[in-house]
Protein backbone atom coordinates (compact mmCIF):
# COMPACT_ATOMS: atom_id res chain seq x y z
CA UNK A 1 0.00 0.00 0.00
CA UNK A 2 1.47 3.37 -1.17
CA UNK A 3 0.04 4.94 1.80
CA UNK A 4 2.80 3.44 3.98
CA UNK A 5 5.42 5.59 2.54
CA UNK A 6 5.83 8.44 4.79
CA UNK A 7 8.16 10.92 4.27
CA UNK A 8 8.95 12.19 7.45
CA UNK A 9 7.04 11.85 10.31
CA UNK A 10 7.14 13.87 13.32
CA UNK A 11 5.48 11.93 16.78
CA UNK A 12 5.10 14.36 19.70
CA UNK A 13 2.96 14.49 23.26
CA UNK A 14 4.24 17.72 24.73
CA UNK A 15 2.38 18.77 27.62
CA UNK A 16 -0.64 15.59 27.61
CA UNK A 17 -1.02 16.29 23.53
CA UNK A 18 -0.96 13.44 21.42
CA UNK A 19 0.57 14.82 17.97
CA UNK A 20 1.43 12.79 14.49
CA UNK A 21 2.41 14.65 11.23
CA UNK A 22 3.01 12.78 8.20
CA UNK A 23 3.70 14.20 4.58
CA UNK A 24 2.86 11.96 1.74
CA UNK A 25 5.03 11.29 -1.10
CA UNK A 26 2.12 8.68 -2.59
CA UNK A 27 -1.57 8.59 -2.37
CA UNK A 28 -2.62 8.00 1.43
CA UNK A 29 -5.91 6.49 2.15
CA UNK A 30 -7.41 8.86 4.85
CA UNK A 31 -9.65 6.21 7.13
CA UNK A 32 -6.79 3.60 7.07
CA UNK A 33 -4.37 6.98 8.25
CA UNK A 34 -7.53 7.61 10.89
CA UNK A 35 -7.79 4.23 12.28
CA UNK A 36 -4.36 3.23 12.47
CA UNK A 37 -4.08 6.42 14.65
CA UNK A 38 -6.72 5.22 16.84
CA UNK A 39 -5.28 2.33 17.29
CA UNK A 40 -1.63 4.15 18.31
CA UNK A 41 -3.90 6.27 20.52
CA UNK A 42 -5.45 3.36 22.59
CA UNK A 43 -2.16 1.63 22.45
CA UNK A 44 -0.34 4.78 24.54
CA UNK A 45 -2.37 3.99 27.70
CA UNK A 46 -5.48 3.62 29.72
CA UNK A 47 -5.88 7.75 29.97
CA UNK A 48 -5.77 8.89 26.84
CA UNK A 49 -8.82 6.81 25.90
CA UNK A 50 -11.04 7.27 22.40
CA UNK A 51 -11.67 11.23 22.76
CA UNK A 52 -15.46 11.83 23.48
CA UNK A 53 -15.27 14.61 20.49
CA UNK A 54 -13.32 14.26 17.36
CA UNK A 55 -13.34 16.50 14.28
CA UNK A 56 -12.18 15.33 10.95
CA UNK A 57 -10.98 17.22 7.59
CA UNK A 58 -10.30 15.64 4.22
CA UNK A 59 -9.70 17.54 1.34
CA UNK A 60 -9.20 16.22 -1.83
CA UNK A 61 -8.40 16.73 -6.01
CA UNK A 62 -11.07 18.57 -7.42
CA UNK A 63 -11.83 16.81 -11.23
CA UNK A 64 -11.55 20.37 -12.79
CA UNK A 65 -9.05 23.38 -12.94
CA UNK A 66 -9.41 26.66 -11.23
CA UNK A 67 -10.46 28.03 -15.04
CA UNK A 68 -13.16 25.03 -15.26
CA UNK A 69 -10.98 22.55 -17.67
CA UNK A 70 -10.78 19.22 -16.65
CA UNK A 71 -7.72 18.90 -14.47
CA UNK A 72 -4.96 16.21 -15.11
CA UNK A 73 -3.02 16.25 -11.78
CA UNK A 74 -1.80 18.88 -9.11
CA UNK A 75 1.77 19.11 -7.97
CA UNK A 76 2.23 20.30 -4.87
CA UNK A 77 5.54 21.59 -4.09
CA UNK A 78 7.00 22.34 -0.38
CA UNK A 79 10.06 23.85 1.43
CA UNK A 80 11.09 20.39 2.77
CA UNK A 81 12.70 21.07 6.48
CA UNK A 82 10.72 24.53 6.86
CA UNK A 83 7.45 23.35 5.68
CA UNK A 84 7.69 19.92 8.47
CA UNK A 85 8.52 22.38 11.00
CA UNK A 86 5.56 25.09 10.20
CA UNK A 87 3.29 22.48 10.58
CA UNK A 88 4.49 20.98 13.78
CA UNK A 89 4.25 24.86 15.15
CA UNK A 90 0.97 25.68 13.88
CA UNK A 91 -0.57 22.52 15.32
CA UNK A 92 0.91 23.02 18.57
CA UNK A 93 0.10 26.28 19.24
CA UNK A 94 -3.60 25.90 17.83
CA UNK A 95 -4.01 22.52 20.01
CA UNK A 96 -2.42 24.77 23.12
CA UNK A 97 -5.05 27.04 22.26
CA UNK A 98 -8.13 25.03 22.36
CA UNK A 99 -7.15 22.65 25.02
CA UNK A 100 -7.18 19.58 22.79
CA UNK A 101 -5.95 15.89 23.26
CA UNK A 102 -4.75 14.64 19.73
CA UNK A 103 -4.37 16.08 16.21
CA UNK A 104 -3.52 14.06 13.39
CA UNK A 105 -2.37 16.00 10.20
CA UNK A 106 -1.31 14.04 7.52
CA UNK A 107 -0.86 16.31 4.08
CA UNK A 108 0.33 15.12 0.68
CA UNK A 109 3.32 16.61 -1.88
CA UNK A 110 4.39 15.75 -5.20
CA UNK A 111 2.03 14.93 -7.93
CA UNK A 112 -1.80 14.18 -7.03
CA UNK A 113 -4.36 12.96 -8.80
CA UNK A 114 -8.32 13.99 -8.84
CA UNK A 115 -10.13 12.32 -6.25
CA UNK A 116 -6.83 11.63 -4.29
CA UNK A 117 -6.85 13.05 -0.63
CA UNK A 118 -4.22 15.80 0.04
CA UNK A 119 -4.93 16.83 3.55
CA UNK A 120 -6.37 15.24 6.50
CA UNK A 121 -6.83 16.80 9.60
CA UNK A 122 -8.48 15.11 12.35
CA UNK A 123 -8.90 16.54 16.09
CA UNK A 124 -9.35 14.62 19.39
CA UNK A 125 -11.18 16.52 22.84
CA UNK A 126 -13.51 16.05 25.28
CA UNK A 127 -16.12 18.51 23.61
CA UNK A 128 -17.06 19.08 20.49
CA UNK A 129 -16.74 22.64 20.36
CA UNK A 130 -13.01 22.70 20.56
CA UNK A 131 -12.65 19.66 18.68
CA UNK A 132 -14.37 21.46 16.00
CA UNK A 133 -13.19 24.79 16.22
CA UNK A 134 -9.30 23.68 16.45
CA UNK A 135 -10.29 21.16 13.18
CA UNK A 136 -11.12 24.57 11.35
CA UNK A 137 -8.58 26.76 12.72
CA UNK A 138 -5.71 24.39 11.92
CA UNK A 139 -6.74 23.78 8.34
CA UNK A 140 -7.04 27.46 7.62
CA UNK A 141 -3.68 27.79 9.53
CA UNK A 142 -2.02 25.02 7.14
CA UNK A 143 -3.64 26.39 4.03
CA UNK A 144 -2.22 29.91 4.41
CA UNK A 145 0.71 29.56 6.74
CA UNK A 146 2.32 26.31 6.16
CA UNK A 147 4.92 26.41 2.40
CA UNK A 148 3.14 24.62 0.21
CA UNK A 149 2.62 25.63 -3.52
CA UNK A 150 0.04 23.95 -5.93
CA UNK A 151 0.17 24.11 -9.78
CA UNK A 152 -2.32 22.94 -11.60
CA UNK A 153 -1.37 20.29 -14.37
CA UNK A 154 -4.10 20.34 -17.30
CA UNK A 155 -5.19 17.78 -20.15
CA UNK A 156 -2.85 20.09 -22.42
CA UNK A 157 -0.17 19.81 -20.81
CA UNK A 158 0.50 23.02 -19.83
CA UNK A 159 0.78 23.95 -16.00
CA UNK A 160 -0.21 27.20 -13.74
CA UNK A 161 0.70 27.62 -10.17
CA UNK A 162 -1.62 28.94 -7.95
CA UNK A 163 -1.34 32.14 -5.95
CA UNK A 164 -4.38 31.60 -3.99
CA UNK A 165 -6.75 28.87 -2.30
CA UNK A 166 -10.35 28.15 -2.87
CA UNK A 167 -12.08 30.60 -0.72
CA UNK A 168 -13.62 28.95 2.76
CA UNK B 1 22.25 23.00 -5.31
CA UNK B 2 24.12 25.62 -4.46
CA UNK B 3 27.50 25.50 -2.91
CA UNK B 4 27.49 24.38 1.09
CA UNK B 5 29.45 27.47 1.64
CA UNK B 6 28.17 28.04 5.44
CA UNK B 7 29.96 31.56 5.49
CA UNK B 8 27.30 33.30 2.73
CA UNK B 9 24.15 33.82 2.41
CA UNK B 10 21.75 30.67 0.87
CA UNK B 11 18.97 32.14 -1.04
CA UNK B 12 15.82 29.55 -2.56
CA UNK B 13 13.18 30.50 -4.36
CA UNK B 14 10.02 28.22 -4.38
CA UNK B 15 7.12 27.66 -7.40
CA UNK B 16 6.36 29.97 -9.43
CA UNK B 17 8.63 32.48 -7.99
CA UNK B 18 11.56 30.12 -9.22
CA UNK B 19 9.64 29.84 -12.45
CA UNK B 20 9.90 33.22 -12.90
CA UNK B 21 13.46 34.13 -12.08
CA UNK B 22 14.73 31.16 -13.55
CA UNK B 23 16.53 29.73 -10.76
CA UNK B 24 15.83 27.69 -7.55
CA UNK B 25 19.55 28.68 -5.34
CA UNK B 26 22.28 30.63 -5.23
CA UNK B 27 24.58 31.20 -2.31
CA UNK B 28 25.62 34.92 -1.59
CA UNK B 29 29.02 34.91 -0.67
CA UNK B 30 30.30 36.03 2.33
CA UNK B 31 32.87 38.58 1.33
CA UNK B 32 29.80 40.75 -0.77
CA UNK B 33 28.41 40.91 3.52
CA UNK B 34 31.50 42.64 5.77
CA UNK B 35 30.53 46.06 4.40
CA UNK B 36 27.62 46.73 6.20
CA UNK B 37 23.80 44.89 7.05
CA UNK B 38 22.47 43.44 4.25
CA UNK B 39 18.55 42.58 4.59
CA UNK B 40 15.83 40.35 2.42
CA UNK B 41 14.61 43.59 1.14
CA UNK B 42 18.05 44.59 -0.27
CA UNK B 43 19.00 40.88 -1.93
CA UNK B 44 15.36 40.89 -4.15
CA UNK B 45 16.43 44.59 -5.42
CA UNK B 46 20.05 43.49 -6.09
CA UNK B 47 19.03 40.13 -7.66
CA UNK B 48 16.41 41.60 -9.51
CA UNK B 49 13.93 39.42 -8.59
CA UNK B 50 10.69 39.50 -10.35
CA UNK B 51 7.03 41.15 -8.83
CA UNK B 52 6.81 42.79 -5.84
CA UNK B 53 8.72 42.08 -2.69
CA UNK B 54 5.60 42.64 -0.79
CA UNK B 55 3.68 39.75 -2.84
CA UNK B 56 5.96 37.47 -1.13
CA UNK B 57 6.89 36.08 2.61
CA UNK B 58 10.24 36.22 4.13
CA UNK B 59 12.04 33.11 5.61
CA UNK B 60 15.16 33.55 7.66
CA UNK B 61 16.47 29.82 8.87
CA UNK B 62 13.23 28.61 7.75
CA UNK B 63 11.21 30.65 9.97
CA UNK B 64 9.10 33.67 9.15
CA UNK B 65 10.83 36.93 9.00
CA UNK B 66 10.81 40.53 7.92
CA UNK B 67 12.15 41.69 4.89
CA UNK B 68 14.11 44.30 6.98
CA UNK B 69 15.93 41.51 9.39
CA UNK B 70 19.67 41.72 9.50
CA UNK B 71 21.17 38.39 7.72
CA UNK B 72 24.06 37.14 9.24
CA UNK B 73 26.74 34.57 7.67
CA UNK B 74 25.44 30.97 7.43
CA UNK B 75 21.68 32.02 6.87
CA UNK B 76 19.30 30.54 4.67
CA UNK B 77 17.02 33.41 3.08
CA UNK B 78 13.74 32.17 1.20
CA UNK B 79 11.48 34.08 -0.63
CA UNK B 80 8.03 32.55 -0.93
CA UNK B 81 5.39 33.11 -2.97
CA UNK B 82 1.37 33.37 -2.05
CA UNK B 83 1.04 29.72 -0.06
CA UNK B 84 -1.97 27.60 -1.57
CA UNK B 85 -1.88 24.80 0.39
CA UNK B 86 -4.56 21.66 2.24
CA UNK C 1 -20.00 -7.31 13.06
CA UNK C 2 -22.73 -5.67 15.43
CA UNK C 3 -22.05 -2.47 13.28
CA UNK C 4 -24.13 -4.42 10.89
CA UNK C 5 -27.00 -3.77 12.86
CA UNK C 6 -28.76 -1.80 11.22
CA UNK C 7 -32.66 -0.41 12.65
CA UNK C 8 -33.72 1.32 10.36
CA UNK C 9 -31.70 3.09 7.30
CA UNK C 10 -33.22 6.08 5.51
CA UNK C 11 -31.07 6.84 1.58
CA UNK C 12 -32.36 9.84 0.11
CA UNK C 13 -31.49 11.23 -3.48
CA UNK C 14 -33.24 14.62 -3.17
CA UNK C 15 -31.85 17.22 -5.67
CA UNK C 16 -28.84 15.35 -5.88
CA UNK C 17 -28.41 15.22 -2.43
CA UNK C 18 -26.60 11.93 -0.94
CA UNK C 19 -28.42 10.68 2.48
CA UNK C 20 -28.01 8.11 5.11
CA UNK C 21 -29.65 8.38 8.10
CA UNK C 22 -29.45 4.51 10.46
CA UNK C 23 -30.14 4.22 13.59
CA UNK C 24 -27.77 1.29 15.33
CA UNK C 25 -28.77 -0.64 18.40
CA UNK C 26 -25.71 -1.95 18.67
CA UNK C 27 -22.18 -0.91 18.60
CA UNK C 28 -21.36 0.64 15.43
CA UNK C 29 -17.54 1.44 13.77
CA UNK C 30 -17.52 4.91 12.84
CA UNK C 31 -14.60 4.58 9.85
CA UNK C 32 -16.00 1.53 9.07
CA UNK C 33 -19.65 3.17 8.60
CA UNK C 34 -17.66 5.97 6.57
CA UNK C 35 -15.75 3.41 4.23
CA UNK C 36 -19.05 1.45 3.52
CA UNK C 37 -20.39 5.03 2.74
CA UNK C 38 -17.59 6.01 0.57
CA UNK C 39 -17.60 2.66 -1.36
CA UNK C 40 -21.95 3.56 -1.80
CA UNK C 41 -21.10 7.04 -2.89
CA UNK C 42 -18.60 6.10 -5.29
CA UNK C 43 -20.46 3.72 -6.62
CA UNK C 44 -23.49 5.53 -7.06
CA UNK C 45 -22.01 7.06 -10.59
CA UNK C 46 -18.88 9.01 -11.54
CA UNK C 47 -20.50 12.27 -11.06
CA UNK C 48 -20.84 11.78 -7.70
CA UNK C 49 -17.02 11.17 -7.25
CA UNK C 50 -14.90 11.77 -3.88
CA UNK C 51 -16.46 15.24 -2.30
CA UNK C 52 -13.10 17.55 -2.53
CA UNK C 53 -14.19 18.98 1.22
CA UNK C 54 -15.59 16.46 3.69
CA UNK C 55 -16.16 17.21 7.25
CA UNK C 56 -16.64 14.40 9.78
CA UNK C 57 -17.64 14.47 13.64
CA UNK C 58 -17.82 11.55 15.59
CA UNK C 59 -18.98 11.74 18.99
CA UNK C 60 -18.27 9.22 21.72
CA UNK C 61 -19.55 8.25 25.33
CA UNK C 62 -17.06 9.75 28.21
CA UNK C 63 -16.05 7.51 30.85
CA UNK C 64 -17.21 9.77 33.70
CA UNK C 65 -20.90 10.46 34.64
CA UNK C 66 -21.88 14.84 34.57
CA UNK C 67 -21.49 14.52 38.30
CA UNK C 68 -17.43 13.29 37.48
CA UNK C 69 -18.30 9.50 38.93
CA UNK C 70 -17.38 6.29 36.53
CA UNK C 71 -19.72 6.14 34.57
CA UNK C 72 -21.12 2.15 33.52
CA UNK C 73 -23.03 3.14 30.68
CA UNK C 74 -25.08 5.24 28.88
CA UNK C 75 -28.33 4.48 28.15
CA UNK C 76 -30.43 6.29 24.49
CA UNK C 77 -33.88 6.39 24.47
CA UNK C 78 -35.69 7.15 21.29
CA UNK C 79 -39.17 7.95 19.92
CA UNK C 80 -39.38 5.36 17.47
CA UNK C 81 -40.48 7.08 14.33
CA UNK C 82 -40.43 10.81 15.21
CA UNK C 83 -36.15 10.76 15.76
CA UNK C 84 -36.13 8.72 12.03
CA UNK C 85 -38.29 11.66 10.58
CA UNK C 86 -36.57 14.74 12.53
CA UNK C 87 -33.39 13.52 11.10
CA UNK C 88 -34.34 12.87 7.85
CA UNK C 89 -35.94 16.35 7.75
CA UNK C 90 -33.35 18.18 9.70
CA UNK C 91 -30.25 16.42 7.42
CA UNK C 92 -32.32 17.79 4.48
CA UNK C 93 -32.92 21.27 5.55
CA UNK C 94 -29.29 21.75 6.18
CA UNK C 95 -27.46 20.45 3.31
CA UNK C 96 -29.71 22.25 1.57
CA UNK C 97 -28.96 25.04 2.96
CA UNK C 98 -25.54 24.73 2.73
CA UNK C 99 -25.98 23.49 -0.66
CA UNK C 100 -23.87 20.28 0.13
CA UNK C 101 -23.87 17.08 -2.08
CA UNK C 102 -23.42 14.39 1.24
CA UNK C 103 -24.72 13.52 4.04
CA UNK C 104 -24.02 10.44 6.50
CA UNK C 105 -25.81 10.23 9.72
CA UNK C 106 -25.01 7.30 11.80
CA UNK C 107 -26.52 7.40 15.76
CA UNK C 108 -27.00 4.79 18.57
CA UNK C 109 -29.86 3.94 20.51
CA UNK C 110 -29.96 1.61 23.44
CA UNK C 111 -27.42 0.88 25.70
CA UNK C 112 -23.81 2.48 24.52
CA UNK C 113 -20.78 1.93 26.88
CA UNK C 114 -17.84 4.33 27.33
CA UNK C 115 -15.19 5.06 24.39
CA UNK C 116 -18.59 3.61 22.09
CA UNK C 117 -19.60 5.67 19.52
CA UNK C 118 -22.75 7.73 20.15
CA UNK C 119 -22.57 9.70 16.45
CA UNK C 120 -21.43 9.70 13.50
CA UNK C 121 -22.09 12.87 11.01
CA UNK C 122 -20.19 13.11 7.94
CA UNK C 123 -20.63 15.83 4.97
CA UNK C 124 -19.28 15.95 1.48
CA UNK C 125 -18.96 19.10 -0.13
CA UNK C 126 -17.16 20.79 -3.58
CA UNK C 127 -15.76 23.71 -1.10
CA UNK C 128 -14.14 23.50 2.56
CA UNK C 129 -16.88 26.30 4.66
CA UNK C 130 -20.22 24.54 3.57
CA UNK C 131 -19.01 20.97 4.76
CA UNK C 132 -18.10 22.21 8.21
CA UNK C 133 -20.83 24.73 8.77
CA UNK C 134 -23.27 22.20 8.03
CA UNK C 135 -21.43 19.47 9.74
CA UNK C 136 -21.46 21.57 13.28
CA UNK C 137 -24.79 23.23 12.43
CA UNK C 138 -26.36 19.87 11.73
CA UNK C 139 -24.69 18.28 14.88
CA UNK C 140 -26.24 20.95 17.29
CA UNK C 141 -29.52 20.17 15.04
CA UNK C 142 -29.72 16.74 16.00
CA UNK C 143 -28.74 17.36 19.74
CA UNK C 144 -31.47 19.65 20.64
CA UNK C 145 -34.23 18.88 17.83
CA UNK C 146 -33.78 15.32 17.48
CA UNK C 147 -36.07 13.26 20.04
CA UNK C 148 -33.15 11.17 21.82
CA UNK C 149 -32.87 11.10 25.62
CA UNK C 150 -29.68 9.93 27.55
CA UNK C 151 -29.33 7.83 30.86
CA UNK C 152 -26.87 7.92 33.08
CA UNK C 153 -26.25 4.61 34.53
CA UNK C 154 -23.63 4.69 37.32
CA UNK C 155 -21.76 2.27 38.93
CA UNK C 156 -23.59 2.62 42.08
CA UNK C 157 -27.28 0.76 39.71
CA UNK C 158 -28.81 4.00 40.02
CA UNK C 159 -29.49 5.96 37.18
CA UNK C 160 -30.45 9.59 35.66
CA UNK C 161 -32.08 11.13 32.57
CA UNK C 162 -29.72 13.92 31.96
CA UNK C 163 -32.03 17.53 30.84
CA UNK C 164 -29.22 18.92 28.55
CA UNK C 165 -26.50 18.33 25.70
CA UNK C 166 -22.67 19.22 27.66
CA UNK C 167 -21.74 22.64 26.27
CA UNK C 168 -20.73 23.11 23.37
CA UNK D 1 -49.01 0.04 24.01
CA UNK D 2 -52.46 1.56 24.84
CA UNK D 3 -55.77 0.04 22.55
CA UNK D 4 -55.44 0.51 18.60
CA UNK D 5 -59.01 2.26 19.18
CA UNK D 6 -58.24 5.25 15.92
CA UNK D 7 -60.91 7.66 17.25
CA UNK D 8 -59.31 8.22 20.30
CA UNK D 9 -55.99 10.22 21.09
CA UNK D 10 -52.99 8.07 21.63
CA UNK D 11 -51.04 10.34 24.66
CA UNK D 12 -47.07 9.22 25.26
CA UNK D 13 -44.31 9.78 27.31
CA UNK D 14 -40.56 9.95 27.15
CA UNK D 15 -37.44 9.48 29.14
CA UNK D 16 -37.20 11.05 32.50
CA UNK D 17 -41.71 12.77 32.09
CA UNK D 18 -42.47 8.72 31.51
CA UNK D 19 -40.18 7.76 35.35
CA UNK D 20 -42.15 10.61 36.50
CA UNK D 21 -45.67 10.27 35.68
CA UNK D 22 -45.37 6.51 36.69
CA UNK D 23 -46.60 5.42 32.97
CA UNK D 24 -45.92 5.54 28.97
CA UNK D 25 -48.71 5.78 27.06
CA UNK D 26 -52.78 6.70 27.06
CA UNK D 27 -55.38 6.17 25.11
CA UNK D 28 -57.95 9.14 25.69
CA UNK D 29 -61.19 8.26 24.57
CA UNK D 30 -62.96 10.12 21.43
CA UNK D 31 -66.36 10.71 23.23
CA UNK D 32 -64.80 13.21 25.84
CA UNK D 33 -63.75 14.79 22.68
CA UNK D 34 -66.96 15.85 21.32
CA UNK D 35 -68.10 18.62 23.40
CA UNK D 36 -65.30 21.18 22.44
CA UNK D 37 -61.75 21.66 21.06
CA UNK D 38 -59.18 20.04 22.82
CA UNK D 39 -55.13 20.95 23.11
CA UNK D 40 -52.20 19.23 24.27
CA UNK D 41 -52.21 22.11 27.19
CA UNK D 42 -55.73 20.80 28.26
CA UNK D 43 -54.78 17.59 28.27
CA UNK D 44 -51.31 18.05 30.14
CA UNK D 45 -53.61 19.87 33.16
CA UNK D 46 -56.61 17.06 33.18
CA UNK D 47 -53.46 14.52 33.40
CA UNK D 48 -52.02 15.93 36.02
CA UNK D 49 -48.46 15.38 34.31
CA UNK D 50 -45.54 16.55 36.63
CA UNK D 51 -43.73 20.13 36.09
CA UNK D 52 -44.19 22.59 33.74
CA UNK D 53 -45.54 22.66 30.37
CA UNK D 54 -43.07 25.34 29.66
CA UNK D 55 -40.31 22.60 30.23
CA UNK D 56 -41.28 20.15 28.07
CA UNK D 57 -42.05 20.18 24.10
CA UNK D 58 -45.17 19.29 22.23
CA UNK D 59 -45.70 16.70 18.93
CA UNK D 60 -48.52 15.82 17.31
CA UNK D 61 -48.54 13.21 14.95
CA UNK D 62 -44.75 12.66 15.52
CA UNK D 63 -44.27 16.91 14.16
CA UNK D 64 -42.94 19.45 16.82
CA UNK D 65 -46.31 21.49 17.56
CA UNK D 66 -47.45 24.26 19.43
CA UNK D 67 -49.64 23.71 22.96
CA UNK D 68 -52.55 24.85 21.99
CA UNK D 69 -53.18 22.87 18.67
CA UNK D 70 -56.47 21.86 18.47
CA UNK D 71 -56.24 17.76 18.44
CA UNK D 72 -58.21 15.79 16.38
CA UNK D 73 -59.18 12.12 16.65
CA UNK D 74 -56.79 9.58 15.96
CA UNK D 75 -54.03 12.38 16.67
CA UNK D 76 -50.97 10.98 18.86
CA UNK D 77 -49.88 13.72 20.90
CA UNK D 78 -46.46 12.94 22.63
CA UNK D 79 -44.84 15.59 25.75
CA UNK D 80 -41.29 15.27 25.28
CA UNK D 81 -38.25 16.24 28.34
CA UNK D 82 -35.58 18.30 27.22
CA UNK D 83 -33.37 16.67 24.53
CA UNK D 84 -30.00 15.43 25.00
CA UNK D 85 -28.98 13.62 21.62
CA UNK D 86 -25.70 13.02 19.53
Amino acid sequence: MSWLSYLRSAVADAEGLQLKIDLHLEAFEPLACLEQWQRQLAASGPSTNASAAESVFIGRVRAAAADGTPLLALELEHYPGMTERQLQQLATGCCARHGVGSCLVQHRIGRVLPGEAIVLVAIGADRRGPAQRCCQELLEALKHDAPFWKREWRRDGTGEWLTSNTPL
Amino acid sequence: MGEPSAAGIRIRLFAGLQEQAGWAERQWTADALVEATLTPRQLWQTLQLPGELNSVRVAINQQFAAADTPLLPGDELAFLPPISGG
